[in-house]
């Protein structure tokens, strides 16, 4: 039973409160209450977001492997192109730590390959005598450092005269694990461009059509539709034809990711559209008009954060598309060309029924590409929730 | 007499007399194949085989595989008359065909003279069919032949000058066709038809005009038509478009074997319609009775390992291509510093030198292939060791002072050599990149190459603007498959080896000059280039086969001493499914388009499903 | 709102004919044409090719004519159901595509059906039992099928489904029903292979979905009117339905007009990796061999789907949206 | 049942909100009680955690809630005791209660409504849910709901969506919302506050017989002290979460006792102040006006005497049919027919009516975000006129930086992404005024001088109290300095005391900077404390303008005089006679006399000068005198 409350159907004393009484009391803020309570929405999003601990978690894998693609060369145990005639379709090499009970630090056993003339394939057995043990920071495959400092130190190398292909080999006999660190660079760019390209494009012009509805959104629509009524596949063929012969491969991957951002921007500009011919009718968006603000600042500052879950959502989801995207283009001989590799590439490479059965470690490209994937999505919910004013 | 036993298949159509008896379906003279010769073995009617074609266009391999020919070649591509009773010829000039008494198409019509009458008449010289005139193969300098009916059973086609080519072209796997069923194509012709049935023929169809219905209705090679009556085994059943096609014992079909069985022994054939890149997982499958076309060397390995699970067999054939990859320079290329480069004959001879053969072989072939420039197989009677060798070895220190004779010493500082204009020297490959073999094969040599200080990169694009562009001198290199026929006889023609054609992408301008009796493109401007029109001229020309190999020496000789195109491997593998239980497929063979017609000179008619395995 | 439905109808001719150009560059656009790559093609392998033959249909094709008279003739052919020639079926487009469309509807649908069915549940699950096991589960098996690239998902499928199964390899069901007539063991064929091609083309768009909706519905379940729906005693579930389900339709919607043909671009690569019956595959041979009235009509065809697809979508809209309805059509 | 048992029993509530500063105590240990059929007033300041308690008695508090406590409700059908606060989240149990035994009232109906869905399928779906009727027995069922909270034509209405209703006319079909199932208790967050006074009368006597028929209780969130002493039983007085004082009306009215009840009851503005009486409120925040707004009045040169000039503006609505194909058959509804009117520099012009007679279409369409079907809008700037309709470009932008509009509601027009800090930097951010430093620093002091300190500043919109929404709503529109501001019930969610520190900042500002206020309320003791001038409208139509002495001593027109009688009053001995009020038809014109009703024709009526700047809408032929009773 509290002070102010009679039993239950009692009737009802007066009750007065007699704690002290200020009107002009206010709690007083802590310094670290004023920071937390003048900080800037940026800041406060900062906060959430580290809260997220998955989103936190993926945000730095991301970060680090943009900054792996940075020194590929050292990272990687080979060269993009190293080949090696003898080892060729090598299953993976374990890494072991204890030879026959004994601490040797990590290392891999040396393997013998023999032909087997019957069914051609080539049958690799562990030498259980040859203990090859890895060397750090040690100097391997030279190579150009940027393209600019001759250089041949790499993280991880094989022993002296032995093999370390911790991922197999290619039929080339190519180190799988080099070549993926390799590809991260084109794979993990594309995705960003790409998404860059469309988003832009999709938000600003979506942006536009919804806002102001009438005569403007009735002509972006229809170039909508008819730019989403061809497949992407001929467009792509079309827009592929068109690249000049001369290009050089790197201008040829520019090429091919602004291809494909220009062409995803439809689907997302619908969305914006729809969304904003909905939410342009709010109240506060009227307010902001009232207030004078532009168009673009309406929609970038009102309107479409209102819509960021969507488009975070659809961006993580794009991002693979993305990176996929260009594997379409490649399997018609339409994408990217060698010398550059890309995840996708790596995979179109391994299209055979043979690897499936044979070589399953050529799909191994697929790993990084699910766990980037991954990671983008968690990262978007985290972004998601951080933009989330009611969490 | 032989015991004519039926096939089973047909009884029924025997049985109430759709058909009459095997006697009287063949002719009189049936060709009589002697399997005991050939080391097989006579066999059983009946089975289906399953095969798959990866587009509906490839229906033609019934045509090709099933290799009915007026003359054709035989196992050891000796020329041999097939559905001519014999054949003769005077120095090349005069060739005499006599039919077989008795012969007829598949609907029964009798098979006769008329029959080349019609189509020599009325079809290849008749103005609104053929307004350029004769085709090509029945010209020789430009003249067309005499054509004469000698009796009911015996034509002659006589030329003023040698024809050598001609009857190759009838045995060839696209075989020159001579004669159609006038009594089925008469319906679609305006000077035998009812005008009024004609038109409303012609409306129907869609066509045109009755030209167009009679090309549609009367096309051979790819046997669309189901009503078109045929000479081949098997006769096609279903209308296109489909995405089976049905094959159906040719019941008046003039083989049988020395048991006297009427050849086919399988009664049908289907041909499944299937994306080309999965026909080796379903041939893995057991989803194929016979099966080479789709497969590729790569596969052998799964394919070998699903002999385990279905009932197949995979065998190991050997290709006929001069290489199966093949680099071709352009000697017409537009750029003046590069075509003056490829036009130097040690720059080619460089370029084939600095290629390791041998890692490309492991690489790719499993050390099983032939590391070899690009020319004629150790199987053709006119092969020589040097020809394999010359130029082939891997050599880098001798490319490398080549490179530095031909005015390419200057280098950047990576090691790139400069043209004399000092532009570096990097040279970019037109690639069709349609198999990883391809991309395989360019990505190892690219390596070689910048060893020497050559930088190469690739382009894919589709095929079909290769030779339009090379035409145009746009191309400076291209990778394809070799010459065509590595298991030549002298008197096969050696048309690869000289300018002849303006798809030979290393000197396209060249062989149009030829191919349009030099009214278009360019004459040769090397003196080996002329020498190899002058010889091929020659060759046309000949009259005996000691006079052809003479020629066929030296052409070989100038095309692998100068590197026309640069081969790499040759020799290799093809695999090759069937299933187990059909005999007389041969365990080795050589496997190409030309001349051996894929399996045709095999004779797949005689090919039989065993019951009791 | 008819009045609206027709206008809407009056702007698709536009529109069309706009496709129409497109189209007929995209087809024009390739260096050579249909023949070029017909000999080309015979050439690799050995063939000849009877110019005459080609000589002939490439006049009676009016290729030696300029492209806009070509580009005139065939929008007036298709105008009166002429949909020209095929020259790699040597037959008139309307002859060639015969079985493939249904086979491509019936795909099409059953992927669209499948992954709605799929993605609604899983989207409203994981949005309203979001970071539970069960959403990072649903999660992480959504955005697999995502980053497994489709044909190699294909060939997976195929190869297992082969060894485990017995399914024959590729298709859209045994061969030996390919030319027949439709029958219970053909159905129940088309039924045994149909699941691959669905799960392979339906697990990308599946996932998008539901992150899609999850996202949005996130969004929309905070609002105060969901809060009302809950203060009138509504289950949560059917105010979830109801209320936000609705409100995040919306993306949903206005992307219908696209599934189509996304759904078919999609499907291209997985049908000629599984060598499926469908159109994409012959889409592609015709564009890749120049085949261009073939190529040209599918795209119309398509487009024409696609258009029609957008009208839907836009009337579904202003009828789930009345902001959109009563007040979309005004210029800010 | 234990007889006349405790309904409702709050019992040391407690419930805080989990913020990234630290945690936010919006309720401590409060108790309260609602007795079958009584009504228990919840008064108290702005923020000071009512609609949070209500929201924990219905169970529907934000994720972010914690609450601890007893919150026991006696269901009265059943006599089944349960806690509130131990059901589970959404659970059946809750579900049963919700809606049907107990019923909400939102109090931002704007909101509050899904609008996606028409007023009759939100409405009648409650129906659906919790009883078992057929579809026609719920139209019926509905229809007749939406006449009882006032709908003229309820099938008109039951088929409209939430943004074609006036403010009113949600917050009405909310209430029907939640009187549908007749629920045993009710609570009903600040449920008049867009009502007119007449309306508001009749809604207050709906609920009092629902009250008496169905024996419902009430728990009234109220800021209007005179509805208070006009319905309520028991009262309780909160302030910052705690309760300060409790007891009947009869004790709370006649024996205030805590220090607060006696300051609000202070700071109810009345209708006998003098003039230039200043409202006491409980805080008295010191303002420097021109340091506040960055410019001071005086300096600048006078311009012309009429500041805005409004001339026959009419808008139109179409009247939608039922069928989606349907073309509409009905004639378009006026919502506002030929207003004419002048804004005089430094006046305040007050605006009252009818909830749903037009007043927001007028003020949207003086600020261009509707256009008006014909009239002609005139802005007197210093710098020459500007025609307000046809303003562009540089001009507009000006204009915009001139006027500024305080919306009616505060929920909707804030963007519920923005911090509070972004929303009130913005106009200065796009009218390019100050550096972002600077631009914090106002944004500081005008949170200072509307009551809410540093700490909220980068909270979401949704985060706040209503009446915290509404300040932040006017800090807004005053953060430019406009010339003009139109204020759209600006002070409906306060309670009093914030209500008088925040109009005696705008009367300070109109002092100091010489502002100009179209201000549009339905609580006359506001209009007549801050209006010079009063309009008074009535479907669509200026009834009346007069000099606000005038008006509220001497009103003309029969609408008038109705709304002046329906005035509640914070006052135990004047209390509403809800069985003499003409309530319900207040604004039908048939029940007016004669002079001031329409031809048949539906023409005729023109408006009269009575002098002294006294307008009166009648008959064109009426005498003067004719119209003075
Ligand atoms: N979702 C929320 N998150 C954080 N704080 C909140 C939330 N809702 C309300 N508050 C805070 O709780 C306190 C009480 O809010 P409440 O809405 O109950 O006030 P109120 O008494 O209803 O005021 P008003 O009369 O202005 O409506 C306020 O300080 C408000 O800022
Ligand atoms: N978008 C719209 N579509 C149709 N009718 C509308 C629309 N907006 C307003 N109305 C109608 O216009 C009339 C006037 O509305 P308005 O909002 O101006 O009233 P108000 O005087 O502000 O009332 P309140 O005091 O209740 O806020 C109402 O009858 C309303 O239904
Ligand atoms: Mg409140
Ligand atoms: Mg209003």
């Amino acid at each position: 039973m509290t002070a102010s409350l009679p039993p239950s159907g009692a009737p009802l004393s007066h009750y007065v409160s007699t704690a002290p009484f200020d009107p002009y009391s206010v709690e007083a803020m802590t310094a670290g209450q004023a920071k937390i309570f003048q900080a800037s929405q940026l800041r406060l999003m900062w906060w959430k977001f580290k809260k997220h601990r998955i989103a936190l978690a993926s945000g730095i894998f991301l970060l680090a492997l943009y900054l792996m693609i940075v020194v590929a060369e050292f990272l990687a145990p080979y060269n993009l192109h190293t080949r090696n005639m003898d080892f060729i379709h090598a299953p993976p090499q374990r890494v072991r730590l204890f030879h026959e009970g004994q601490l040797v630090g990590p290392f891999v056993y040396g393997r013998t390959m023999t032909l087997d003339m019957d069914t051609l394939r080539r049958v690799y057995a562990d030498d259980k005598s040859d203990v090859q043990r890895l060397r750090f920071f040690c100097s391997g495959d030279p190579y150009k450092f940027w393209g600019i400092w001759e250089a041949s130190t790499h993280l991880v190398c094989p022993a002296k005269d032995g093999e370390f292909f911790a991922l197999g080999t290619d039929r080339l006999g190519r180190d799988v694990l080099s070549r993926i660190i390799y590809g991260a660079r084109i794979s993990l760019t594309i995705g960003l461009i790409g998404i860059a390209v469309s988003f832009t494009l999709g938000i600003v012009i979506g942006g536009f059509a919804g806002y102001h509805g009438g005569v403007i959104d009735l002509v972006v629509q229809r170039i909508i539709e008819v730019l989403q009524s061809i497949p992407s596949i001929p467009l792509w063929m079309a827009l592929a034809a068109i690249m000049p012969v001369s290009w050089s491969p790197i201008l040829v991957y520019l090429g091919i990711t602004v291809i494909l951002g220009l062409l995803d921007w439809t689907g997302l500009a619908r969305a914006v559209r729809s969304k904003l011919l909905a939410l342009r009718e709010e109240d506060y968006v009227l307010a902001a008009q009232l207030m004078g603000a532009r168009s673009s600042r309406i929609i970038g500052r009102h309107l479409v954060p209102g819509f960021m879950s969507h488009l975070i959502a659809s961006a993580t989801i794009t991002i693979p598309g993305m990176i996929l995207g260009e594997t379409a283009l490649s399997f018609l001989g339409l994408g990217l060309r060698p010398p550059i590799t890309s995840w996708g590439i790596l995979l179109t490479e391994a299209r055979s029924v043979s690897v499936i059965a044979f070589y399953p470690w050529l799909l191994y490209p697929m790993i990084p590409v699910i766990l980037v994937i991954l990671a983008f999505n968690f990262l978007g919910d985290g972004l998601r929730d951080a933009a989330d004013p009611y969490k | 007499a032989l015991a004519l036993e039926e096939p089973e298949f047909l009884k029924e159509k025997l049985g109430d007399g759709a058909l009459p008896p095997m006697a009287e379906r063949l002719p009189k003279v049936p060709r009589v194949v002697n399997l005991a010769a050939m080391d097989r073995k006579p066999g059983q009617y009946g089975g289906s085989a399953r095969m798959i074609i990866g587009s509906q266009k490839d229906i033609r391999l019934m045509t090709i595989n099933g290799y009915a020919r007026l003359v054709g070649f035989d196992e050891h591509l000796a020329l041999q008359p097939d559905i001519l009773e014999s054949f003769d010829q005077i120095e090349n000039r005069a060739y005499t065909f006599r039919l077989r008494e008795g012969h007829r198409w598949s609907d029964g019509h009798p098979f006769t003279v008329d029959d080349f009458a019609y189509y020599w008449e009325d079809v290849l010289n008749n103005k609104e069919m053929r307004p350029r005139g004769l085709p090509l193969d029945l010209l020789s300098e430009g003249k067309p032949p005499r054509f004469e009916v000698i009796d009911p059973l015996t034509v002659r086609y006589t030329w003023d000058v040698p024809n050598p080519d001609f009857l190759l072209r009838l045995a060839s796997p696209q075989p020159l066709t001579l004669a159609l069923p006038a009594h089925y194509m008469k319906q679609f012709h305006p000077k035998y038809a009812d005008p009024e049935t004609l038109k409303k023929l012609i409306e129907d169809s869609g066509s045109d005009d009755w030209t167009g219905l009679h090309i549609d209705m009367s096309r051979t090679y790819r046997p669309e038509n189901p009503e078109l009556p045929t000479l081949d085994p098997w006769r096609n059943l279903t209308k296109p478009p489909a995405e089976q096609f049905i094959f159906e014992r040719n019941p008046f079909y003039h083989r049988v074997d020395e048991t006297g069985q009427q050849l086919p022994y399988i009664d049908r054939i289907f041909l499944n319609v299937s994306a080309p890149g999965i026909i080796p997982a379903k041939a893995g499958a057991g989803e194929t009775d016979l099966q080479a076309g789709g497969l590729d060397f790569a596969d052998y390995t799964f394919l070998k390992d699903a002999e385990d699970r279905y009932p197949i067999r995979v065998s190991l054939w050997e290709r006929t291509q001069g290489s199966r990859v093949a680099l071709l320079p352009n000697l017409n290329c537009g750029d003046k510093a590069w075509r003056d480069l490829f036009r130097d004959v040690r720059f080619r001879r460089a370029l084939s030198m600095a290629i390791d053969r041998e890692e490309i072989n492991k690489a790719s072939f499993f050390g099983l292939a032939r590391e070899s420039a690009d020319t004629i197989l150790p199987q053709s009677p006119l092969f020589k060791e040097e020809y394999q060798h010359a130029w082939a070895q891997f050599d880098p220190d001798l490319a490398d002072k080549l490179l530095d004779e031909v005015g390419l010493k200057e280098r950047r500082s990576d090691g790139l050599r400069l043209l004399p204009d000092g532009r570096p020297a990097s040279m970019i490959i037109e690639s069709a990149g349609e198999s990883t073999l391809e991309t395989d094969v360019l990505e190892l040599v690219t390596d070689h190459w910048r060893q020497v200080g050559l930088a190469l990169s690739v382009r894919t694009s589709q095929r079909d603007v290769f030779r339009s562009r090379a035409l145009g001198g746009e191309i400076m290199l291209s990778v394809q498959q070799g010459i065509d026929n590595g298991i030549p006889t002298p008197d096969m023609s050696p048309s690869a080896l000289a300018p002849t054609g303006d798809e030979q992408l290393q000197w396209p301008v060249w062989g149009l000059h030829y191919l349009s009796a030099e009214q278009k493109g360019e004459a040769p401007e090397l003196p080996e280039a002329k020498r190899l029109v002058e010889l091929m001229r020659q060759w046309k020309r000949s009259s005996s086969t000691a006079e052809r190999e003479t020629i066929w020496t030296e052409m070989l000789t100038i095309y692998t001493q100068q590197v026309f195109s640069i081969g790499i491997v040759n020799g290799t593998l093809q695999p090759v499914v069937s299933n187990r239980k059909i005999r007389n497929v041969p365990e080795n063979g050589l496997y190409g388009f030309d001349p051996t017609a894929f399996m045709g000179v095999y004779l797949p008619d005689t090919f039989w499903y065993d019951g009791s395995a | 709102m008819l009045r609206y439905i027709l206008w809407r109808i009056a702007v698709m001719v536009p529109t069309l004919l706009l496709i129409s150009m497109l189209v007929f560059t995209i087809i024009e656009l390739p260096p050579g044409d249909y023949f070029e790559s017909y000999i080309s093609e015979l050439r690799a392998m050995g063939e000849a090719a009877d110019m005459e033959e080609i000589e002939a249909l490439r006049e009676r094709y009016g290729f030696d004519q300029p492209a806009p008279i070509r580009y005139i003739q065939w929008v007036g052919g298709m105008l009166h159901g002429d949909f020209g020639y095929s020259f790699e079926y040597q037959l008139p487009v309307s002859d060639v595509v015969g079985d493939r469309l249904w086979l491509t509807v019936l795909v099409s649908f059953v992927t669209i059906l499948v992954t709605w069915i799929i993605a609604f549940p899983i989207g409203i699950y994981s949005a309203t039992h979001q970071y539970s096991w069960g959403d990072y589960g649903l999660t992480f098996l959504g955005l697999l099928g995502l980053a497994v690239p489709n044909f190699i998902l294909a060939l997976i499928l195929m190869y297992f489904a082969n060894i485990w199964f017995g399914t024959s390899i590729g298709h859209l069901m045994d061969q030996k029903y390919l030319n027949e007539p439709m029958s219970w063991d053909k159905a129940m064929s088309i039924l045994e292979h149909l699941w691959i091609p669905v799960i392979i083309i339906g697990t990308a768009g599946t996932a998008g979905m539901v992150r899609r909706l999850r996202a949005n519905l996130l969004d929309e379940l905070q609002k105060q009117y969901v809060v009302t729906a809950r203060a009138k005693g509504m289950g949560p579930f059917r105010a979830l339905v109801k209320y936000p389900l609705r409100m995040s339709l919306n993306f949903f919607i206005s992307d219908i007009g696209s599934i189509l043909p996304q759904i078919i671009s999609g499907a291209e690569i997985t049908a000629i990796v599984l060598s499926l019956e469908t159109t994409g595959p012959m889409l592609i041979k015709a564009l890749q061999s120049q085949d261009m009235y073939l190529a040209g009509s599918f795209l119309m065809f398509l487009a024409f789907l696609t258009v029609i697809g957008v009208l839907v979508s836009d009337i579904a809209l202003a009828l789930l949206d009345p902001r959109i309805r009563l007040q979309g059509g005004s210029t800010k | 049942m234990i007889l006349g048992a405790d309904l409702l029993r709050i019992e040391d509530l407690s419930i805080s909100f989990a913020m990234l500063g630290g945690r936010i105590d919006a309720v401590r240990k409060a108790s309260l009680r609602v007795s079958p059929g009584k009504v228990t007033a919840l008064v108290g300041e702005s923020g000071s955690g009512k609609s949070v308690i209500s929201q924990a008695v219905m169970g529907i508090l934000p994720k972010i809630a914690t609450a601890s406590g007893r919150i026991l409700f006696n269901d009265p059908l059943d006599g089944v005791q349960t806690d509130i606060l131990k059901l589970s989240h959404d659970g059946p149990d809750i579900r049963a209660i919700r809606g049907r035994r107990i019923g909400k009232i939102f109090q931002e109906p704007m909101t509050s409504l899904s609008p996606l869905h028409t007023i009759g399928d939100q409405v009648s779906e409650v129906l659906t849910i919790h009883e078992d009727m057929s579809k026609d027995e719920r139209y019926e069922r509905t229809i007749e709901m939406l006449r009882l909270v006032g709908f003229s034509t309820p099938e008109r209405a039951f088929r409209m969506y939430p943004f074609e209703l006036s403010g009113g006319m949600r917050q009405r079909a909310m209430i029907a919302l939640a009187l549908i199932c007749r629920p045993a208790l009710l609570i009903a967050d600040e449920p008049t506050t867009a009502l007119d006074v007449t309306i508001q009368a009749q809604i207050l006597r709906l609920l009092k017989d629902l009250q008496q028929e169905f024996n419902m209780a009430m728990l009234l969130i109220t800021h209007d002290l005179g509805v208070v002493a006009n319905v309520a039983d028991e009262v309780v007085v909160i302030y910052h979460g705690e309760v300060m004082e409790a007891g009947t009306v009869e004790d709370i009215f006649r024996r205030p006792t805590h220090p607060y009840l006696k300051g609000l009851m202070a700071a109810v503005p009345h209708f006998d102040m003098k003039p230039g009486e200043r409202l006491k409120a409980l805080r008295e925040v010191p303002v420097n006006a021109s340091q506040l707004i960055g410019k001071s009045g005086g300096n600048e040169p006078p311009g012309p005497d009429v500041l805005l000039s409004v001339r026959d503006l009419t808008k139109s609505y179409k009247v939608r049919k039922a069928g989606f194909f349907r073309q509409p058959d009905e004639a378009p509804m006026r919502a506002v027919d030929s207003v004419s009117f002048d804004i005089r520099r430094g006046e305040c012009l007050g605006l009252v009516g009818e909830s749903g007679c037009g007043k927001t279409t007028v003020s949207k369409m003086l600020m261009r975000a509707v256009t008006p079907d014909s009239g002609s809008i005139l802005f007197h700037d210093r710098q020459g006129p500007i025609d307000v309709l046809r303003a562009d470009g540089a001009q507009l932008k000006r204009l915009r930086s001139k006027i500024q509009m305080v919306f009616q509601d505060p929920v909707s027009s804030l963007s519920p992404r923005m911090t509070v800090q972004n929303i009130l930097s913005e106009p200065l951010e796009i009218h390019k005024r100050g550096t972002p430093k600077s631009r914090l620093e106002t944004v500081s002091a005008l949170m200072e001088v509307i009551g809410l300190n540093g700490r909220y500043l980068n909270r979401y919109p949704h985060s706040f109290s209503g009446g915290q929404r509404q300040r932040i709503g006017i800090a807004r529109a005053l953060a430019l300095g406009p010339e003009l501001l139109i204020c759209d019930e600006p002070v409906s969610a306060l309670d009093v005391s914030v209500q008088a520190q925040i109009l005696n900042l705008l009367k300070d500002l109109q002092k100091d900077l010489g502002l100009t206020y179209l201000f549009i309320s339905h609580n006359l003791a506001v209009v007549d404390y801050m209006a010079d001038r009063i309009a008074v409208m009535c479907a669509g139509r200026i009834v009346e303008l007069a000099p606000r002495e005038i008006l509220m001593r001497a009103p003309v027109h029969p609408y008038t005089k109705s709304l002046l009688a329906a005035v509640p009053f914070p006052d135990l001995d004047r209390p509403l006679d809800f069985s003499t009020l003409q309530t319900a038809n207040a604004s039908d014109m048939r029940n007016w006399s004669a002079p001031f009703r329409q031809d048949d024709d539906g023409h005729g009526l023109a408006t009269a000068d009575l002098g002294d700047g006294h307008l009166v809408l009648a008959r064109n032929n009426a005498d003067v005198r004719e119209l003075r009773p």
